[in-house]
């Protein structure tokens, strides 16, 4: 019968297809930076002029954020993050990132590994099974712009889930909005780095965006 | 997305499953169904390595009819949590990988001819474990409704009418256990009904996934029972 | 040292080719004016001179660009004189130079200052030689002050540019380095974060789906069991379930 | 205007002169002028008439060059209006007229064949009925109604039914049109003009309609069935005189589609007819039958 005769490709050899020929955007190109409350009307200015979306305005979002890791002895933390908005009805998101590297000077960004899975509600449900323990969380509250492939968020950070129900609001975690400018590009294009790197010049005075290390925070 | 009812259909004695097969599509051919394109629903198994405890096994299917999709199933042994993520997710379950390995001779899939009939979309779908045929399992899914107790009926006069076998008038098992969604679904609580099962509730492609699961399950069951001999043996669960 | 080379073969061609313009343009000029002198005029005879300058500003123009390595960093050597007539030399100038020799050189090869500049740097050095050498030491002090006084005051500009500028820019102030370390530190690793949660996440629990406690628990249907735990963001529950609800069920993959 | 007087009557005597002549000259020898020399008789007169001619002729032009130019043409009022053209033949008149002479008798004879057939078909969409009696003072309820009066409506359906909502847009001006959802089975958009019901679109509940795309056809062959049914039935609902009835018992109606899947055909029992569940209800019981088992 002919109906059988053709091989029917798997999901699976899908994917490992396309991880092969590197169309699986798992890298993300990161600058970060922020600016104080009091100037983040100017940022915003600025940026609408800039980016692409300047007859819709910038998109503004609410999320709430969850780190969660899933801990295996004699391993290295797995680090998983949950994301969901809070003001429009959007699929979770469930994201990998892996260690960043800075690179030496001449890289112009950040680069880390990355892979961002859309997914239902149940999500949180289903880590926790998995023995996924929550690190922290937050919520943030800020803008989105885009320009070109580059995304570009400029966001207020809050934590949530003070202990005492009757505080009033989130608490900011400090005067400045955290701005980053990111790229979610598969594997080897390491041109969109130098593109980025104009475009943080642009917005030079007002904030500056930088490779920042992780390792150093700490 | 309609709603699916699998039926799983047993292996008449002394005939091979191909020859079965070839047989219900003539016949589907015959009743003016149309041959369109083919179908696979994989099935892979990821238990924890020994030294974690608590079995928590997870389940991760793919259709090809939601082919931007993964689908993964977490049992607890007391209860099931669904996901339904991108196709990336499979990405992310190897970054898992060290906490859970698969287990490949558990990999099991149904894939073969996809028909339509009118509104209907009909599959027949060849059981395959670690390469070995295990039986067949039917797939009709009524694409202009969404609630399952709506079109039961229909889809099992559709069903009689092609295998010539007469189908309990109930609707199948699944569909009469309360509804996961339903748990979380916000008018539960408002309404709160212990009839509320799934039957009553709307379609989900999960639903779907479910089953697949269930007679997956059962397969496997089976072929642990019986060594792996029982190809003609019916399969009612 | 070959590409400073390949610029300046570049350039002396550019500077080449502008001057053999020049030349034409002037030759055309000549011509006109020595066959045409009586019905030439004005308009056509500006024309000309207007191509002539735009050579000119065309020429120096390179010359002030200077692509390559300064051209008066490089010197020219006469390495060969010779009072013989050289008939290469005459066909290569057109038969306007024929000799190379001792007469010519100074002028073309510009080792002697022009007359008028000789002429000035005399009269200077005689009037240099009249000078008492008291006047001289009396002039030279005076100078001295005049020229520091200056430097004091362009000095004391500076300082004040520079006052005012670092003002200025304390006034642009608009990140900062600290708040862009907290930041990135409780995005990317919690810190800050961590404190403010409960001291629960209990190492060895067991599989009861209470790992997250109700209060930091995301107000969604994460689980059957949730208690009804206060809900952080007071927002109506319901409300967001039913959103987030829908949204998941009838298109699940709409990404935003 | 003097001169000008006297130019015109030297013009007439020398006209008159010039007559004479040829008056004369017409009536040739005649017996009055005698027997014996009548031809010299005859030319002396005509000489004597000649000379008359030419005294005149000078006189004309005597006066003529008295006269001074007029400064401008003269304004010749409506007289100007006789030059122009007036011919029939040269207007095209009489083919236009007798073309649209053509035309209103056919127009005539067409509306007449018409009447006589709408008689016969109570299936009205207007009720502008053709004998004068029942006047035009009627047209007032179905095409033309205030849109509060539509709403109201609209709201007792709504109240009327549970599994059933109704959502109310007005995305042109007055007319409405109302998203329907029947339970959890089917949506319906229907377009109203005043009370009366224009088009009827119907589609899966997992379907999107929304109002800026009312006229894709469902992507299921049992909706686009039944969007068919539905608008033969608008055409039977359709009542010029009682326009709220007829929307309430079409929505009666329509409603009964509730049950599309889980009812089988009244006559044959079963659920399928060529993979199509029953999509015709009848229009009084409400009950189901396939399209094909609803006449037999």
């Amino acid at each position: 019968m002919s109906t059988l005769s053709g091989p029917i490709s798997t999901a699976k050899d899908a994917l490992s297809q396309a991880v092969q020929s590197h169309i699986i955007p798992n890298q993300e190109y990161l600058l970060q930076g922020s600016i104080l409350d009091s100037s983040v009307e100017h940022l915003l200015h600025r940026l609408k002029g800039l980016c692409d979306n300047v007859d819709t305005g910038p998109e503004p979002f609410h999320d709430h954020e969850v780190c969660m890791s899933l801990r295996t002895p004699n391993q290295m933390a797995l680090q998983l993050r949950v994301r969901r908005s809070l003001d429009c009805d959007a699929p979770h998101q469930l994201r990998y990132i892996g260690q960043a590297e800075l690179g030496d000077r001449s890289r112009p960004t950040l680069v880390r590994s990355s892979i961002d899975v859309a997914c239902t509600s149940t999500v949180m449900d289903f880590l926790t099974e998995l023995g996924c323990r929550v690190d922290f969380e937050y919520t943030n509250r800020g803008y989105m712009f885009r320009k070109g492939r580059m995304k570009i968020t400029v966001s207020k950070i809050f934590k949530t889930g003070s202990n005492k129900p009757g505080e009033m609001g989130p608490e900011p975690i400090s005067q400045s909005y955290l701005v980053e400018l990111s790229v979610l590009a598969p594997t080897g294009q390491d041109a969109i780095g130098e593109e980025m790197r104009a475009f943080a010049e642009q917005l030079r005075p007002l904030v500056q965006l930088d490779k920042i290390d992780y390792k150093r925070l700490g | 997305m309609g709603v699916t009812v699998l039926q799983p259909y047993s292996v008449p004695e002394g005939q091979t499953g191909p020859q079965t097969i070839e047989f219900l599509a003539k016949r589907l051919l015959a009743l003016g169904a149309v041959q369109a394109s083919t179908f696979i629903v994989d099935c892979e198994t990821f238990i924890p390595n020994p030294q974690h405890g608590t079995p928590k096994t997870v389940h991760v299917l793919h259709n090809s009819e939601y082919p931007a999709s993964t689908f993964a199933v977490l049992d607890t042994g007391t209860k099931q949590v669904p996901l339904v993520a991108d196709a990336l997710f499979d990405l992310l379950m190897l970054k898992m990988a060290p906490a859970h390995t698969s287990k490949k001779q558990t990999k099991i899939e149904s894939k073969g001819a996809r028909f339509e009939y009118g509104d209907f979309l009909i599959k027949l779908g060849s059981v395959t474990m670690a390469e070995n045929f295990k039986g067949i399992l039917l797939e009709v899914e009524y694409r202009p409704c969404v609630i399952p107790s709506n079109c039961w009926e229909l889809i099992r006069e559709l069903l009689q009418g092609f295998l010539g076998v007469s189908i309990p008038a109930t609707i199948p098992p699944y569909f009469n256990t309360p509804s996961i969604m339903s748990m979380n679904h916000p008018k539960s609580s408002e309404i709160f009904n212990p009839n509320h099962t799934k039957q009553n509730d709307v379609y989900q492609p999960m639903d779907t996934i479910n089953q697949y699961l269930e007679h997956f399950g059962n397969f496997r069951k089976q072929t642990m029972l019986s060594g792996g001999t029982g190809i003609g043996a019916p399969l009612r669960s | 040292m070959s590409r400073e080379e390949k610029q300046l073969e570049m350039l002396l061609e550019s500077v080449l080719s502008r001057l053999n313009d020049l030349k034409l343009s002037i030759g055309a000029m000549i011509h006109k004016l020595e066959t045409e002198y009586e019905t030439i005029n004005w308009p056509t005879f500006l024309d000309n001179f207007a191509l002539i300058s735009s050579h000119l500003t065309g020429l120096s123009k390179i010359l002030a660009k200077e692509l390559g390595p300064p051209l008066r960093n490089l010197t020219v050597l006469p390495l060969h004189l010779s009072p013989e007539r050289d008939e290469s030399l005459w066909q290569l100038t057109e038969g306007r130079v024929p000799v190379f020799s001792h007469d010519i050189v100074p002028d073309y090869l510009r080792t002697k200052p022009e007359p008028a500049a000789e002429q000035r740097m005399l009269q200077h050095e005689q009037k240099a030689s009249n000078l008492s050498a008291e006047a001289a030491m009396k002039q030279v002090t005076q100078y001295n002050k005049v020229v520091s006084h200056i430097a004091e005051m362009v000095s004391k500009t500076r300082e004040e540019w520079e006052i005012e500028s670092s003002a200025r820019s304390g006034v642009q102030q608009t990140s900062s380095m600290t708040d862009t370390q907290a930041l990135v530190a409780a995005v990317g690793m919690g810190k800050g974060l961590k404190v403010t949660m409960p001291v629960s996440v209990p190492g060895s629990a067991p599989s009861g789906g209470l790992m997250v406690p109700p209060t930091i628990r995301p107000p969604t249907q994460m689980s059957s069991v949730s208690p009804s735990g206060v809900n952080p963001l007071g927002k109506a529950p319901s409300s967001i379930k039913t959103n987030i609800k829908s949204a998941s069920q009838i298109h699940p993959f709409n990404q935003r | 205007m003097d001169s000008l007087n006297n130019a015109l009557s030297a013009i007439k005597n020398l006209r008159s002169s010039v007559g004479h002549v040829f008056e004369v000259l017409a009536n040739g020898v005649q017996a009055h002028h005698g027997d014996d020399g009548r031809d010299s008789k005859f030319l002396v007169q005509f000489q004597e008439l000649f000379n008359n001619v030419n005294l005149n002729l000078r006189e004309v032009e005597s006066v003529i060059n008295g006269l001074t130019p007029p400064p401008a043409p003269f304004n010749l009022g409506h007289t100007a209006a006789l030059a122009q053209e007036t011919t029939d033949e040269r207007q095209a008149l009489y083919s236009q007229l007798v073309n649209s002479y053509k035309w209103v008798d056919k127009i005539h004879e067409y509306s007449f064949l018409a009447n006589n057939i709408l008689n016969c078909n109570s299936l009205r969409r207007s009720y502008i009925s053709y004998s004068n009696k029942r006047g035009r003072l009627q047209i007032s309820s179905c095409n033309n109604t205030s849109p509060q009066h539509v709403d109201k409506v609209l709201n007792e359906l709504s109240l009327n039914s549970l599994q059933t909502n109704y959502k109310i847009w007005r995305p042109f001006g007055s007319n409405a049109v109302v998203i329907v959802n029947i339970g959890r089975i089917l949506k319906a958009a229907i377009v109203f003009k005043g009370v009366m019901i224009e088009w009827v679109t119907v589609k899966g509940f997992d379907e999107s309609l929304d109002v800026d795309d009312l006229w894709t056809e469902s992507r299921y062959e049992v909706f686009r069935k039944v969007q068919e049914q539905t608008h033969s039935a608008m055409l039977h609902f359709f009542s010029p005189t009682l326009p709220d009835l007829a929307v309430k018992s079409y929505m009666t109606w329509i409603h009964s589609y509730n049950k599309l899947f889980t009812e089988p055909c009244r006559r044959c029992g079963k659920y399928l007819y060529n993979a199509l569940p029953p999509t015709w209800r009848d229009l009084r019981t409400l009950e189901p039958f396939h399209e094909e088992c609803k006449n037999c």
